[in-house]
């Protein structure tokens, strides 16, 4: 019974590594120098831990196999007080292994607290929503949400804040957790990998909508982050339809008090410049009309907890098709 | 045991393991009995029924979670819900199942094992236990009022503070304090009757070792619960009072309360697993028939792994940004208790080596203990490196982390603690054919459910999220892991009809069915209200089965048989707690707008508050002015009462 | 356990008659074990006004605030009524029950009185506009200091009950350990004051 | 019954001399007490004469002398039979300097 639950065990072992290997991210497949560190040190101590574990079942097993009582034995065993020499075997070798993780753990726990001055550095300050991410580049004077945009392979010193509660910022291809705390900021660097789109999470419990507070990292090469730098400055062209002119009216009634629509103005929610080609409609569900269109009539249907009201008893048919329209229109 | 015997001890099902002889009683004598008891064998059954009552709740909610999560964007249970089922699932089994049931095991044995008559203070010992009962139904008072606890047992502030938690966070505010009041004092119990009360002989390193780790929990709890008491007072003066410790724009800070949570919350996890060392230690050198291999150094690992367990509580706070010098140094303090904990492991080993094991139920449970927990002790050593931890934080990984602990190391244990100690405790024997069914089922189960969350953890999927998306990979684990679940509920229920129909056959069970070392296998089945008639005399590790070794069938008296005395009964505890309970009723709702007057009237002027508190503090004036004499039981009546044996 | 029974009723009390019963030693270990409980529960408060110490927030500052001749006043009194315990202790172990009587009722005075000044001391201040609300600093230097209070009104409550008790009952080898008790722990409360008058006050008007 | 109660001779004797002590080493000790409290405010009153970071150690230092001197006379600590009351509040002021040291660190940045 026993035998055939280990074989069990490693089938699914195996199964899970099939499922690794076919390339499902997160921590195990990282990209930047941070999480290459990280992933480092999780296999170093992995591996130590499977040694640990293969002898410990070895003897384990063979205790339990070879030393269970016959049918009919009924004498005492032979009492044993204890063992110095195997004791002191068994603190020593633990102790170095140990010794070996800890010291790699020291270097990279300094490592990974430095921020880094490089002359290309982008600086970022990461705000906490209940939720939703907020991203200021102070250099740029670019205030944008949801989408971290960054040049690829560069290091990046983002200042971790919160509005509200805490929340915990997390690219696992990228670099690890770290929390974001009302009333208190923190720097951290990570270093981007290649052009590509990666996720971000809250990793932190901040409230009904933690689970989907998701965000997109895009890396960009240099030239098409400096282009989306200086889109991001441009001001809004005027609508160009009738239709989108008349959404820019709905969105002035309704939608202007929370969502300012140009990169150097603060806004109370997702700051909306540059909507138009973002990835997500909050956070994590594709940018399309359909969830726009839903994620107006009721956000919390789509993401429980979102703060935003529910227009959908406030406007028309027309006036949603229109109002989609203008936010089309938010390059 | 005489037929008629039989039939007078089976009045109650629990009743009758400490009931020796009388006559059949009506319910509310019996129910009296049991409100007022402050014999520590009967508060033990009491903590066993209490932690099994919220195990049950526990239970369902951690099932619900498992149901929402076994497919991606399923939408059974919404997110507000599903953060009210995580929050009380981890606070119920960690605060009201866990600790009850360690402190059943404590109660049951701890006076045996050491040769006592009674604990160091039996009212206290009762009080104990009523505060604990009241402050997990408090707890879960927020199911009726339809607003519950919702920001995770850890309650981080602010989600849980003033501005942004909801009402229900008061329920897990108030009902902690109060059975964290009942916990720390049961804990003083313990320590001063493991200190002042050991029969003669009884050295502290001839303690068992259940005794010995009771006693470094007890310890644990004293200097661990005080932070966390202040923590949740900090908490309740936030949200009732209009204080500013966490509130950030008035200057408080955020941090602090995961500092005061976590130097409680870690030795906490060291309170709960050192008793299932303990019991794991007894069961294992029981059924291998040898004595504990390492002895002392299994006491000085205990000492140790309470010691560091206070010098590390920061890794469960890497990623709050404390600096590189704070995570370097708690990243190593917390590798170093790996070394303490391996002793303790290897030591388990090699008891069983050269031993004669038998695979009863209890060992079953207890062998099966030590290769789970080396899986959780290794994920914990991962985990302690804090740049690595960054990826791992608050996800999937330490999900499977900490139930590879919690339930692979103590829910074993306790199973094991309950098939090993039933006998004494209960005066009958489980079913050993449903509990190896129980260990089949719940086993596999366990491991099904936990062992593929170490890789959703590493895949990226945080703890605490209602749903995930679909197209990441987890959807499969997610699913085995659900159907794990429901194999270890199935295992949790045929053991729950093993108790039933356990319960319903004659309490028969022999004095010593295990061949027992330690003092409690000494004593007759069911153990008399004084346990022992003269005190025994201790003459060596293992004292009862050094004695029947060298053939005696009794341990040698220290002392000529006298009058016992005993403490009386007293219904005090329980109305003490019922003052709290209601104090802590008032103050949530004071600021109520509550649609009649009169009763707004009564808590707007805190006047069910003092009045809840005014019972409290009457019954403890009583308490302190009223001598309690006690009674004596004279030698007559317990010569009668051996003769049975 | 015997013994507890024998000596309660009768005969020459013993010359430490607080440790003569093991209920008696019991109770002294298991109070020793509840002051150092007590002594992480004050350590966690103190932590607590450390860290918030300077966040004020506008409020009054704590140099604007405290008053020195209040605080040594308080100090003194407390500490006198320190010694006024462990003089009833002293005649306890003399078996002097009257004395005992007095010298607890000597030390309930003193405690009122350190009382009334604290309660003084906080209705000035509310009047100064530092309330418990003020900020994170006042909320957490009246939960200090309020706590301390909190801790001197229940001991005085607890002394008087047991001068009751001795008036009544006498001194017995059940009184005894009440009285070593109430006395360790009102020597505990004057020794948080200790570290309240140094770290709270003192260190307060240093700014 | 248990081995404390067992006390022998020694014990005897230190509980006569108990018995006969007079008020004397307690009010040595109140003389102390009130010494050095009277330094710490003094030093307060005098601090612009001072370094703050010596005042600081001074009062700190004073206050834990204090401490010492009531637990160990006023609270009978230096007796025998303290073993375990030593043991626990030893136990006791190293939980409470962690969390001092915790405050002082990690909270108040």
């Amino acid at each position: 019974m026993k035998r055939w639950y280990k074989a069990g065990r490693t089938a699914l072992i195996l199964a899970a590594a099939a499922v690794l290997l076919a390339g499902c991210g997160g921590a195990l497949d990282p990209r930047g120098d941070r999480a290459q560190d990280q992933y480092f040190l999780i296999m170093l101590s992995f591996g130590i831990m499977i040694l640990v574990m293969l002898v410990v079942f070895t003897l384990f097993f063979t205790a339990i196999i070879r030393f269970r009582r016959r049918r009919g034995d009924t004498g005492d065993p032979k009492q044993v007080a204890g063992n110095h020499r195997l004791e002191i075997i068994w603190t020593v070798i633990p102790f170095t292994l140990i010794l070996i993780l800890a010291s790699f753990t020291v270097v990279y726990a300094f490592k990974h607290d430095e921020v880094i001055a490089a002359e290309d550095a982008v600086n970022v300050q990461v705000v906490g929503h209940q939720f939703w991410w907020e991203f200021n580049y102070a250099d740029y004077g670019i205030r944008t949400a949801q989408d971290l945009v960054l040049p690829a392979n560069t290091w990046v010193n983002v200042e971790l804040t919160s509005a509200d509660v805490i929340h915990s910022f997390w690219i696992p291809q990228l670099t690890g957790k770290t929390d974001t705390n009302p009333g208190l900021t923190k720097t951290v660097a990570f270093k981007t990998g290649d052009p590509d789109v990666y996720l971000g999470k809250c990793a932190e419990l901040c409230g009904e909508g933690h689970a989907l507070m998701d965000f997109k990292v895009v890396v960009k090469n240099r030239e098409e982050f400096e282009a989306w730098v200086a889109g991001m400055k441009e001001p809004a062209p005027a609508p160009a339809t009738p239709a989108a002119a008349a959404g820019q009216e709905v969105f002035g009634n309704y939608c202007i008090s929370c969502h300012a629509v140009e990169s150097d103005k603060m806004s109370l929610g997702p700051n909306l410049k540059g909507f138009a080609d973002r990835l997500t409609v909050g956070g994590f569900r594709e940018n399309n009309d359909m969830w726009l269109r839903e994620w107006i009539i009721d956000p919390q249907e789509v993401k429980p907890g979102a703060t935003m009201p529910a227009f959908g008893d406030l406007l028309s048919e027309e006036e949603l098709d229109n109002l989609i329209e203008y936010i089309r229109t938010l390059k | 045991m005489t037929s008629e015997e039989k039939g007078v001890t089976s009045v109650a099902h629990a009743y009758s393991a400490t009931v020796a002889a009388g006559t059949r009683r009506g319910f509310w004598a019996v129910l009296k009995d049991w409100l007022t008891t402050v014999d520590h064998k009967k508060i033990a059954i009491l903590y066993l029924l209490g932690g099994t009552f919220f195990f049950a709740i526990g239970g369902i909610e951690a099932l619900l979670i498992r149901y929402q999560l076994m497919f991606p964007e399923f939408d059974a249970i919404p997110a507000q819900l599903f953060n009210e089922l995580i929050t009380m699932h981890g606070t119920t089994m960690i605060f009201f199942v866990a600790m009850p049931l360690v402190f059943a095991f404590m109660n049951a044995v701890v006076p045996l094992q050491i040769g006592a008559r009674d604990v160091a203070f039996p009212f206290v010992n009762a009080l104990g236990f009523w505060l604990f009962f009241l402050g997990g139904l408090m707890l879960n008072l927020g199911w009726f009022f339809q607003t519950v606890p919702d920001a995770g047992w850890t309650a981080y502030v602010p989600l849980s503070g003033a501005d942004y938690g909801s009402f229900g966070v008061n329920f897990y505010v108030m009902g902690l304090q109060i059975s964290g009041l009942g916990t720390l004092i049961g804990a003083i119990n313990f320590i001063v009757t493991i200190v002042n009360m050991r029969a003669p002989g009884m050295t502290f390193m001839r303690m068992p070792l259940f005794t010995w780790t009771s006693f470094i929990t007890s310890v644990l709890i004293l200097f661990a619960f005080p932070p966390l008491t202040v923590g949740l007072v900090l908490l309740m003066f936030d949200r009732l009072f209009g204080a500013n410790f966490f509130d950030v724009t008035q200057g408080g800070n955020v941090v602090l309360w995961q500092h005061f949570f976590w130097i409680f919350g870690h030795p906490e996890v060291y309170i709960l697993i050192l008793p299932a060392f303990g019991i794991i230690s007894e069961v294992v050198s029981t059924f291998s028939g040898k004595r504990l291999f390492g002895y002392s150094s299994m006491v000085f690992a205990t000492v140790l792994i309470g010691f560091l367990g206070f010098m590390v509580w920061a890794h469960h706070m890497f990623t709050t940004g404390m600096g590189a010098v704070a995570n370097a140094l708690f990243s190593v303090a917390t590798m170093l208790i790996a070394i303490p904990t391996g002793i303790k492991v290897f030591n388990w080993i090699f008891t069983l080596w050269g031993g004669k094991i038998r695979f009863t139920a209890a060992n079953l449970f207890a062998v099966s203990f030590i290769p789970t927990f080396v899986m959780g002790g290794v994920t914990g050593v991962m985990l302690a490196s804090a740049p690595a931890n960054f990826q791992f934080h608050d996800t999937y990984f330490v999900v499977a982390h900490f139930h590879y602990v919690i339930v692979g190391g103590i829910v074993m244990a306790l199973l094991a603690g309950c098939f090993y100690w039933w006998p004494k405790m209960f005066g009958r024997m489980l079913d050993e054919r449903l509990g190896k069914w129980t260990f089949w089922t719940f086993y596999p189960g366990f491991h099904l459910t936990f062992f593929v969350q170490h890789f959703l953890g590493l895949m990226g999927m945080p703890r605490r999220v209602y749903t995930y998306l679909d197209g990441q990979g987890w959807n499969t684990m997610n699913l085995i892991s659900s159907i794990g679940a429901f194999l270890m509920a199935i295992g949790v229920i045929i053991f729950l009809v093993n108790v039933f129909k356990t319960a319903a056959k004659p309490a028969d069970a022999p004095s010593d069915p295990w061949d027992g070392r330690t003092l409690e296998w000494s004593l007759p089945t069911p153990v008399p209200e004084y346990n022992f008639r003269q005190l025994p005399l201790v003459r060596g590790l293992d004292a009862w089965w050094l004695e029947k070794r060298e053939g005696r069938t009794h341990m040698t008296p220290a002392e000529p048989p006298g009058p016992i005395h005993m403490p009386s009964p007293s219904i005090l505890p329980l109305w003490m707690s019922v003052g709290l309970f209601i104090a802590a009723i008032g103050f949530m709702y004071a600021k109520e707008p509550f649609s009649i007057g009169f009763i707004r009237f009564l808590f707007e002027h805190y006047v069910i508050a003092a009045g809840g508190l005014a019972l409290f503090f009457v019954c403890m004036i009583i308490r302190s002015l009223k001598d309690d004499h006690g009674y004596h039981i004279h030698p007559e009546e317990a010569e009668g009462e051996a003769a049975h044996q | 356990m015997s013994d507890v029974h024998a000596h309660a009723h009768g005969g020459e009390l013993p010359p430490e008659p607080e440790r003569a019963t093991l209920d008696g030693r019991n109770r002294i270990l298991g109070f020793w074990m509840f002051m150092a409980g007590e002594s992480v529960l004050f350590g966690s408060l103190f932590a607590t006004f450390l860290a918030l110490r300077h966040s004020v927030m506008g409020g009054p500052e704590p140099k604007e605030l405290f008053s020195l001749p209040l605080v040594a006043l308080a100090t003194f009194i407390l500490l006198t009524s320190s010694l006024t315990s462990v003089m009833a202790v002293q005649a306890m172990h003399r078996h002097d029950n009257r004395r005992i009587q007095l010298w607890l009722a000597v030390t309930v005075a003193l405690g009122l009185a350190f009382l009334i000044l604290e309660i003084y001391e906080f209705v000035h201040y509310v009047h100064e506009g530092h309330t418990f609300s003020t900020s994170a600093f006042s909320s957490a230097f009246y939960t200090l200091v309020g706590f301390h209070g909190a801790h001197v009104l229940f001991g005085i409550v607890w002394i008087s009950l047991i001068i009751g008790q001795l008036m009544v009952k006498g001194l017995n080898v059940i009184t005894a350990p009440k009285v070593y008790i109430v006395s360790l722990y009102w020597h505990f409360v004057d020794l948080v004051w200790v570290f309240i008058f140094t770290v709270v006050y003192l260190m307060g008007m240093m700014g | 019954m248990t081995n404390e109660q067992a006390g022998g001779a020694a014990a005897d004797a230190v509980r006569r001399r108990r018995v006969h002590e007079g008020p004397r080493n307690h009010l040595i000790s109140y003389a102390i007490s009130l010494v050095l409290t009277a330094l710490a405010f003094l030093a307060v009153i005098y601090q612009d004469a001072l370094e703050g970071w010596f005042i600081v150690g001074f009062l700190m230092l004073l206050a834990v002398i204090q401490a010492l001197v009531q637990a160990l006379y006023w609270m009978h600590m230096k007796d025998k039979g303290h073993m375990q009351p030593r043991i626990f509040m030893m136990a006791g002021v190293v939980v409470t300097f962690t969390c001092v040291v915790m405050a002082l660190l990690w909270c108040w940045w």
